[in-house]
């Protein structure tokens, strides 16, 4: 029996080799590159099915590979650094979806970079496979600092890949904010990392010795953490470092504040856009807050925090995308949102919720990205669904695998968002119950419903419904098989995922045993100790209480309401824009358009704050210039007035030198005589 | 062996300054491979364990006795511990690939020029082996010379001024530095018979200051402290005492600036580890909040100057006072991490800020200017260097798995939870904050010179950058992804010297 | 084998240095046209580098040294040889025989040099003597045969306005400041009865109510130092004549005249007015020297870098250097333990000092020879025409700023060394504080020279010819100001022995 | 001793001395003629030379008479020379005031 684990690296590995590949000979190889990028995440994703498997069969693994930094002492205890694999069920569906859709991205790519004549194709792909390879790196990290490195290079990735277009001044200032937001937010996971590895004096995910489980062991009073700066109480202490960590979550999932780069992003090329939103880099941050959910589990301050934000991030970019006229706007928009809703989901405590809305909407919505492409192709680049129209008929399969995405997005039964989004908010409103701001927190994610609806079926109507309304969108360009595979297996996909996890269905017919995914993520097929949901549940702070009719009742009135929400959402878009020429409505908002359009003004409010960095600089800048080295100049030039003082002694008159002279001996000798006391 | 390597480096030079002009540069690159290929013998066969200064085995010691003064005796005395040997192999790493680099940029007197390169390594050599204090002083003044020359006549328009600001105020350094240690080592009185560093280390560690003068012995060391501390940070360069650094950076010539960010900056943060922080640990740990404070202010200040700079080279020279002040700042706290990942941070930072220069330097001389605003979309016209460019800046913003992350990581995980630097934590934190604005700044000085549409004030045809002109930075690439993949190729060393220096200090409380 | 000689052997140095003067006379008279130049100087050279062999062999030998039975005294004591003694004549003849060597090519067209050979050997003789003088009477003696001579080469071009001026100048502040000298020894002489010094040291320890007599003369002696030293407030006439003297006159008395004068004051106030004794009477010379030690480097440095000439530059400096040297008698102290150590520090400084130095004003004399003018400006560029003879220059110049890896570095630290050693730490502040302020105007040279472009491309062409002698010279003071570094043991360890002696 | 010598306390010698040795000074301060100069140092030196004889003859031994007398040699010399140069400064300048070449100054 082969040890499979052994080859997890190589899941890391081949994406890697495809990026030097690419980098190195690209430009000699067909497609440049394309086909060595797709051999190595096919390769990826079939040993990442295996890992699956094994898992499944009850193994895991949780193995140091590499020490990169030798012990040392950090002051209170020793500290070794080093790189290493946790392989869970968690980690293994992760391995799966990243590499599946990593896949279908290359594919896409054929279609949309190489069929569309795009230049630096090698230099793409290489970023493709480094993205991907940086990803499942982040995936398989089995300690916070390995996964905090692997985090930055994903970043890295992003700002290659969104800004690659360089020659157009857009994407590059679209990279660069994209990683500075991000960066920011990576401040405070980094102050993270280092406090994680001082207070507990490791890093490691899993296993007895790992921080979450030292923590809880400490907060149980049964055993004591290396180090807390002076005097802080554990629970605050631990509370701060949960929300340093986050800072990095926010940044890159791009919750509330730090979610205005991810707009701009769109400036990459749509399939780099997929698969950021999809798999890779956005949902880094959620993965991150699932794999140390044990630590979390353990402050009741943090989750609320990350229930709040989540929350309210959900509500506020889908009111956003209510507005947009660009297709990626509106998906961007309505990817901040989807992820708000899976935070909502880990700080309700609905660990398996989250991960379930992972799983299922980085089909969905690399599926609705990989059919904006298809649009986007067919469009000749032109994104403003204003000029679309009455593509339905022209591009069958993208629309209906797109519908299928855009129903599972709205949250429609039996579409695979309604099962998770349902799960999600039934976590909170049970948990919110006992629980006022995570009820806060339900509430928004409730009204979020609606509105998700509606922005997502708007955007269908105008892109395919009605009449065309320009010459484009009349003869649109025909895409090929390289474009409709992936759709298709992603329209599959967007509406199966939802069947592996029907909780109500279970909950309301008793059928045991079909929330697959509860029974996976909690261990049921074995896995590591401590890191199940039902360990989490039972750390957590959570109780649940249920409205009318206990449990079935909750599930059920939950379940249709946010159902109902949905479909109110649906019916407003068809009334709306479900018509031959549909016209804007957004007058109709008055004042709030405008607020909606400027998303808020935040990133006027950034720009600005960047400026005034600027001004501050500036005027270090003159200090440094004025004082500082006004003073080290200073110094030199008195002493050469001083020396030009001192050489006008030297008169050139010879009776001057023979009275100066005389004093000078007269002076010496008083000073002598006096403190000789001759004269006495 | 050292001694070799240093004497055939000085012939070198000799040799390479009677040679003709045309072929002066490839002679100086052939001499110059020689120094690195000793350097790695070094290494392979390196055998010392503990710190040189306190008693721990010193790898290829010699020590012969040159004269004696003053009733002590000065002697020639080298060797290489595991803080020493990777700077020693950073010199011999460095001078060839900036010597290669000066092939374009360098037209005029050219065997003089590398001449002078080669003179300069050696000297270099000799601060990192030295172990008495006078050769080192020998070595550590005679620095000065070549590089007066170098930033004088191969320099840009304000040449003669940025030469004579970095003379006279790094020689005004060293004469207080001078100073204070003398003061250190008559305060020894008998103790010491030599001025051999290991010698003195130890007799301070037993004791031995006496009271000089009817100064008490703690006066003399913190006053000795002071003085030191001083005169080194204008080398390093700590804030307030950097402005000769932008100057002299800005005016020298591409490879000098290599030399002078990649390796004579470490001069002033090696010699502040070897005499201020091994020499009189506790002096350092009473100090410990100020040099806390200054180190983070470099580090804050100096990244808001580079965000206010136009002029690429400037804004490299800025942000090399933001990184010193990492080094500082692991030094203060007395940790193995802290002290080990400073050192470790001299070296990556010695081979970043080289790339950083040589790519700027590669792109002065395809453009014949650095400024930001004068230049937009390069990446178009020479992608292999904006590649490597980009991937240097990534590296100098400390992206993992890249050198400079691995020595900025080792020392804020050293010095976040450090007993001997109060509120470490919150210093840590402010510190930190230097890798955002090294982001912000780098980041939008590639985006408006290296991508956008393409456009150039000054009129040059700019092609892609020639071979001899990239190898170098490709090289440096290499290097700093490998020290970041693998640290612990130096790092283990280091720490082992560093473990002396922190088990020195006594913290109080 | 020293032993088997007869005890005057010792002065064989002086003895050879008078023969030579001597000598120089008679081939004058047996050859008295121009053409007799070159035999000049050849005698005068070799005359010299005679005298040097035989002082450097001496000391090598160990005559006059404490492990050797101590100092040798002749004439009843009047004449005592010891180590410093020959290290001093040492420096001396070194320097006269660098200066008669450059001298041939610079007088090349004078109507008369033969003069000049003679006047520098016997001057030079003076010198010798005044390092072995064991009694005041001697010592003024030897003192006017070194200043007498002085006078007429400084004044040596009478056509030359300058030269003429400067030489009125020497010799009136000469003359008073002889006078003064002169004027304390008598008092001394008042105060202890006798002018040896052995004698004198003991009256100073039992002065009965005549301290201040012996103390208005000891200032008085300290002003005849600082005149021959040219230190503060004595000093004044040592730009004008150094800018206005030929510039090998200048070379000899910027660095061996200065050398006498310091000769002077180690062997007095060591011998004649010990530390304790003088402190005990109630006269602290040692802070009188002190502050002229301050003052001097700094009025010399702070003036120096504000001149134009390089010549009068190199005057400036020289006055600072005779700062920098005075540490060595005002960083003295009652059983200091380092006053061995900081001594010999200021006699190794001269010596390496008579080679820079010497070296320094010898170029200028190249460059007067060349007729590219005085000015920084002038000097622009020479390096293009004349790359040896620069980098000479350089190696001179960061020599005399303290830079290694030349001598004037060690000389230099070490003189600070002991002072410090000494707990003077203000001195070794201050000289610090000038040395920087050194390195500045050192460094304008080097500019000049290396990095400036020349003013036109016409302003080099005045370099045509190659003085073969000043040359030879130049590029000898610049290989043994270089090789004084690595091999500055023997010096450092001969003078410290040399000064431990006098203690 | 002779009676006379005796009869006087040393210290008038010294008070003589002084006294002359101030009044050359004061002719070197004040007269800017070469030859003025020239003969006040000469002062200078004679009150040098009564301190000589004087104590000579208080501690009864010769030296200082002795060198009394080379100092007057030396002082002869001296003036040799002194007259020389102001010849030649005659020569190059047309007069003997000290205080007129003031080419080398700063």
């Amino acid at each position: 029996m082969i040890d499979v684990f052994s080859y997890v690296p190589a899941i890391v590995l081949l994406p890697f080799f495809s990026f030097l590949i690419a980098l190195g000979v690209g430009k000699y190889l067909p497609k440049g590159g394309a086909f060595g990028g797709i051999a190595a995440t096919a390769g990826s994703f079939l040993l990442s099915l295996w890992v699956l498997a094994t898992v499944a069969g009850g193994e895991a693994a949780n193995r140091t590979l590499y020490t990169w930094a030798s012990a040392g002492g950090i002051g209170p205890t020793d500290v070794e650094l080093s790189f290493g694999i946790l392989v869970d069920p968690l980690s293994a569906l992760m391995l799966v979806i990243v590499t599946l859709v990593s896949l279908l991205v290359h594919v896409f790519s054929l279609g949309y970079m190489n069929d569309e004549g795009e230049t630096g194709l090698p230099r793409y792909y290489a970023g493709l496979g480094l993205f991907s390879a940086s990803m499942l790196g982040f995936v398989v990290a089995d300690n916070l600092l390995m996964a905090f490195m692997f985090f930055e290079l994903v970043g890295l990735c992003s700002y290659l890949l969104i800004g690659f277009h360089f020659r157009e001044p857009g994407p590059p200032s679209a990279a660069k904010k994209a990683f500075l937001v991000t960066r920011f937010g990576d401040y405070f996971f980094l102050i993270g990392v280092v406090a994680v590895i001082a207070t507990f004096g490791t890093a490691q995910f899993a296993g007895t010795e790992s921080f979450p489980a030292l923590a809880e062991a400490a907060l149980a009073g049964e055993g004591s953490v290396a180090w807390t700066p002076g005097g802080l109480e554990l629970q605050t202490w631990l509370t701060v470092v949960g929300l340093l960590v986050l800072g990095g979550v926010v940044g890159k999932s791009a919750q509330f504040p730090l979610h205005t780069w991810l707009p701009d992003a769109m400036e990459g090329p749509t399939p780099v856009s997929a698969l950021i939103h999809a798999a890779t880099m956005v949902a880094a941050g959620v993965y991150l807050v699932a794999r140390m959910y044990g630590f979390y589990a353990l402050t009741p301050t943090t989750l609320a925090v990350i229930a709040f934000i989540g929350g309210f991030t959900a509500l506020f970019a889908a009111t956003m995308g209510v507005v947009k006229d660009e297709l990626k706007q509106v998906l961007a928009y309505s990817t901040i949102s989807q992820y708000g809703y899976m935070m909502l989901a880990l700080g309700a405590g609905g660990y398996v919720a989250a991960v379930f809305h992972l799983t299922t909407h980085a089909f969905f919505k690399a599926l609705l990205f990989l059919g904006a492409g298809a649009v986007i192709i067919a469009m000749h680049h032109n994104e403003d669904m204003w000029d679309m129209g009455g593509l339905k008929s022209k591009m069958p399969v993208t629309y209906y695998t797109f519908l299928a995405g855009s129903l599972a997005l709205a949250g429609i039964f039996p579409f695979a968002g309604f099962w998770s989004k349902d799960e999600i908010l039934y976590e909170a409103l049970v948990h919110g119950l006992n629980d006022p701001l995570l009820l806060g927190g339900y509430l928004m994610g409730l009204l979020a419903v609606p509105v998700t609806a509606f922005y997502t079926f708007r955007m269908v109507f105008l892109t395919f419904h009605g009449e065309p309304r320009t010459e484009t969108a009349r003869d649109p360009e025909s895409v090929r098989w390289n474009v409709k595979g992936p759709l298709t297996v992603l329209g599959v996909l967007a509406v199966v995922t939802g069947f592996i996890n029907m909780v109500p269905v279970q909950k309301v017919l008793g059928l045991e045993g079909i929330d697959l995914l509860h029974l996976w993520l909690d261990n049921e097929w074995g896995g590591i100790e401590g890191l199940s949901s039902h360990h989490y549940g039972d750390i957590g702070p959570y109780s649940s209480g249920y409205l009318v009719g206990g449990e079935v009742g909750t599930v059920l009135v939950g379940a249709a309401v946010s159902l109902g929400l949905a479909l109110t959402g649906l019916l407003v878009a068809w009334r709306l824009y479900n018509v031959p020429s549909p016209t804007e409505h957004t007058a109709k908002l008055g004042g709030i358009k405008d607020v909606l359009y400027n998303n808020y003004y935040l990133d006027e409010l950034q720009v600005w704050l960047a400026y005034r960095t600027e001004d501050v600089a500036g005027g270090a800048n003159t200090f440094d210039q004025g004082i500082i080295d006004g003073v080290v100049n200073g110094v030199s030039s008195v002493s050469l007035f001083g020396g030009s003082r001192v050489r006008r002694l030297q008169s050139g008159v010879v009776s001057q030198y023979a009275t100066l002279l005389t004093l000078g001996l007269v002076a010496l000798l008083l000073a002598l005589g006096v403190t000789g006391g001759w004269f006495l | 062996m050292i001694e070799a390597l240093i004497g055939f480096t000085f012939v070198a030079a000799l040799l390479v300054l009677l040679a003709p002009d045309e072929w002066a540069g490839r002679l100086a690159f052939a001499f110059s491979l020689l120094p690195f290929v000793g350097s790695m013998y070094l290494w392979s066969g390196f055998d010392g364990a503990g710190n040189a200064l306190t008693g721990g085995d010193i790898a290829y010691a010699t020590q012969i006795e040159w004269l004696e003064v003053g009733g002590r005796t000065v002697s020639w005395f080298v060797g290489v511990d595991g803080i020493s040997l990777p700077l020693v192999v950073l010199t011999t790493f460095l001078v060839p690939l900036a010597i290669v680099s000066a092939w374009t940029p360098i037209d005029a007197r050219q065997s003089q020029f590398y001449g002078l390169m080669l003179f300069m390594e050696a000297n270099l050599l000799g601060v990192f082996t030295a172990l008495d204090f006078f050769l080192w002083f020998v070595f550590w003044e005679a620095v000065l010379v070549p590089m007066y020359f170098l930033i004088g006549i191969w320099g840009g328009p304000r040449r003669k001024y940025a030469a004579i600001k970095f003379f006279v105020y790094t020689n005004a350094a060293s004469l207080l530095m001078f100073i204070g240690f003398m003061s250190l080592t008559f305060a020894l009185g008998d103790s010491a018979s030599s001025f051999a560093l290991p010698e003195i280390t130890g007799a301070i560690a037993d004791g031995g200051l006496g009271t000089w003068f009817g100064i008490s012995p703690d006066r003399i060391a913190m006053v000795a402290f002071l003085a030191m501390f001083l005169g080194f940070a204008v080398k390093v360069p700590i804030v307030p005492f950097h402005t000769w650094l932008p100057d002299a950076h800005v005016e020298a010539p591409t490879p000098v600036s290599v030399l002078l960010a990649g390796v004579l900056l470490k001069m002033g943060t090696y010699a502040l580890l070897r005499f201020n922080f091994t020499m009189l640990p506790d002096q350092a740990s009473a100090l410990a909040i100020p040099i806390g404070a200054i180190a983070v202010i470099s580090v804050i200040y100096g990244a808001m100057l580079a965000l206010a700079q136009k002029d690429l080279k400037r804004i490299v020279a800025y942000s090399s006072v933001s990184s010193m002040g990492y080094v500082i700042l692991g030094l203060i706290v007395f940790t193995e991490y802290g002290v080990g990942g400073a050192t470790f941070q001299m070296v990556a930072h010695g081979l970043i800020s080289g790339l950083m220069f040589m790519a700027v330097g590669v792109i002065y001389n395809a453009t014949h200017t650095r400024m930001v605003g004068d230049m937009s979309g390069m990446a178009d016209r020479m992608p292999v260097a904006v590649g490597i460019f980009v991937a240097g800046a990534f590296g100098y913003m400390g992206l993992p798995l890249m050198a400079g992350f691995a020595g900025e990581f080792f020392i804020f995980v050293g010095s976040f939870s450090a007993p001997a630097l109060p509120y470490a934590p919150i210093f840590t934190a402010l510190a930190m904050f230097g890798i955002v604005i090294v982001a912000g700044y780098l980041l939008s000085a590639m985006q408006s010179t290296l991508f956008g549409p393409f456009e150039l004030e000054t009129d040059y045809d700019v092609g892609p950058a020639p071979f001899h002109d990239v190898a170098p930075l490709a090289v440096l690439l290499v290097a700093i992804i490998v020290l970041g993949v693998a640290p612990d190729i130096f790092f283990e060393m280091i720490r082992d010297a560093a473990v002396p220096v922190v088990e020195g200090v006594t913290i109080d409380g | 084998m020293v032993n088997t000689l007869p005890q005057v052997a010792a002065l064989l140095p002086v003895f050879l240095l008078a023969f030579t003067g001597l000598a120089l006379l008679l081939v004058d008279t047996i050859t008295p046209d121009a053409r007799s130049n070159t035999s000049m100087a050849v005698v005068g050279a070799l005359g010299s580098l005679a005298a040097l062999a035989a002082s450097v062999w001496l000391v090598v030998s160990g005559t006059g040294s404490a492990d050797t039975g101590g100092a040798i005294t002749l004439f009843a004591e009047a004449i005592k040889v010891d180590t410093m003694a020959l290290f001093f004549t040492a420096i001396f003849a070194s320097v006269t025989a660098l200066v008669v060597v450059a001298a041939h090519d610079y007088f090349h067209d004078h109507e008369s040099p033969a003069a000049f050979y003679s006047l520098v050997v016997f001057a030079a003789t003076g010198m010798a003597l005044l390092a072995a003088a064991n009694s005041l009477a001697v010592l003024f003696v030897a003192l006017e045969m070194v200043s007498l001579p002085s006078y007429v080469l400084v004044a040596y071009l009478k056509r030359n306005r300058g030269s003429v001026e400067a030489g009125m100048k020497y010799f009136l502040v000469g003359a008073l400041s002889s006078a003064i000298f002169l004027f304390g020894i008598s008092l001394v002489y008042a105060a202890t009865g006798s002018l040896l010094l052995s004698d004198v040291a003991e009256g100073i320890g039992s002065l009965d109510g005549l301290a201040g007599v012996a103390g208005l003369g000891i200032v008085m002696i300290v002003g005849g130092v600082a005149f021959k030293t040219a230190s503060v407030p004595f000093h004044f006439w040592a730009p004008e004549a150094y800018e206005g003297a030929p510039a090998p006159v200048s070379a000899f008395l910027s660095s061996a005249s200065k050398a006498a004068g310091f000769v002077i004051a180690f062997r007095l106030f060591t011998e004649a007015f010990p530390v304790g004794a003088s402190l005990a009477a109630g006269i602290d010379w040692v802070l009188a020297f002190g502050i002229l030690a301050a003052v001097t480097m700094t009025l010399g440095n702070f003036a120096a870098a504000v001149q134009e000439e390089v010549k009068r530059m190199l005057a400036y400096s020289s006055i600072g250097h005779a700062g920098y040297v005075l540490i060595g008698v005002a960083a003295l102290s009652q059983d200091g333990g380092a006053n061995g150590a900081v001594m010999g520090a200021a006699m190794a400084h001269l010596l390496v000092y008579g080679f820079m130095n010497t070296g320094a004003f010898l170029f200028v004399a190249m460059a007067e020879r060349w007729g590219v003018g005085r000015t920084f400006e002038d000097y622009a560029g020479l390096a293009r025409r004349a790359p040896v003879a620069s980098t000479a220059m350089a190696v001179f110049m960061f020599s005399l700023a303290g830079l290694p890896p030349f001598a004037g570095f060690f000389s230099k630290y070490f003189l600070f060394m002991g002072a410090i050693d000494n707990g003077f730490l203000w001195l070794a502040a201050f000289g610090a504080v000038n040395s920087v302020v050194s390195l500045y105007y050192y460094s304008r040279v080097v500019k000049a020279l290396f990095i400036d472009d020349p003013a036109s491309s016409s302003s080099l062409d005045a370099i045509d010819v190659r003085p073969t002698g000043l040359y030879a010279a130049v590029v000898f003071a610049a290989v043994a100001t270089v090789l004084l570094l690595p091999g500055f043991g023997p010096v450092i360890e001969t003078a410290e022995a040399a000064a431990s002696a006098l203690f | 001793m002779t009676a006379v010598a005796s009869s006087i306390p040393p210290e008038w010698y010294l008070l003589l001395a002084a006294a002359v040795f101030c009044i050359g000074l004061f002719g070197v301060l004040t007269r800017s003629d070469a030859l003025y100069f020239l003969m006040s140092v000469e002062l200078m030196m004679n009150a040098a030379n009564i301190n000589f004889v004087a104590f000579a003859l208080y501690y009864g031994d010769l030296t200082g008479q002795v060198f009394a007398l080379f100092v007057i040699a030396l002082a002869a010399a001296e003036v040799a020379i002194g007259i020389g140069i102001i010849l030649v400064l005659y020569r190059n300048f047309g007069v003997t005031d000290v205080t007129v070449p003031t080419e080398m100054r700063w």
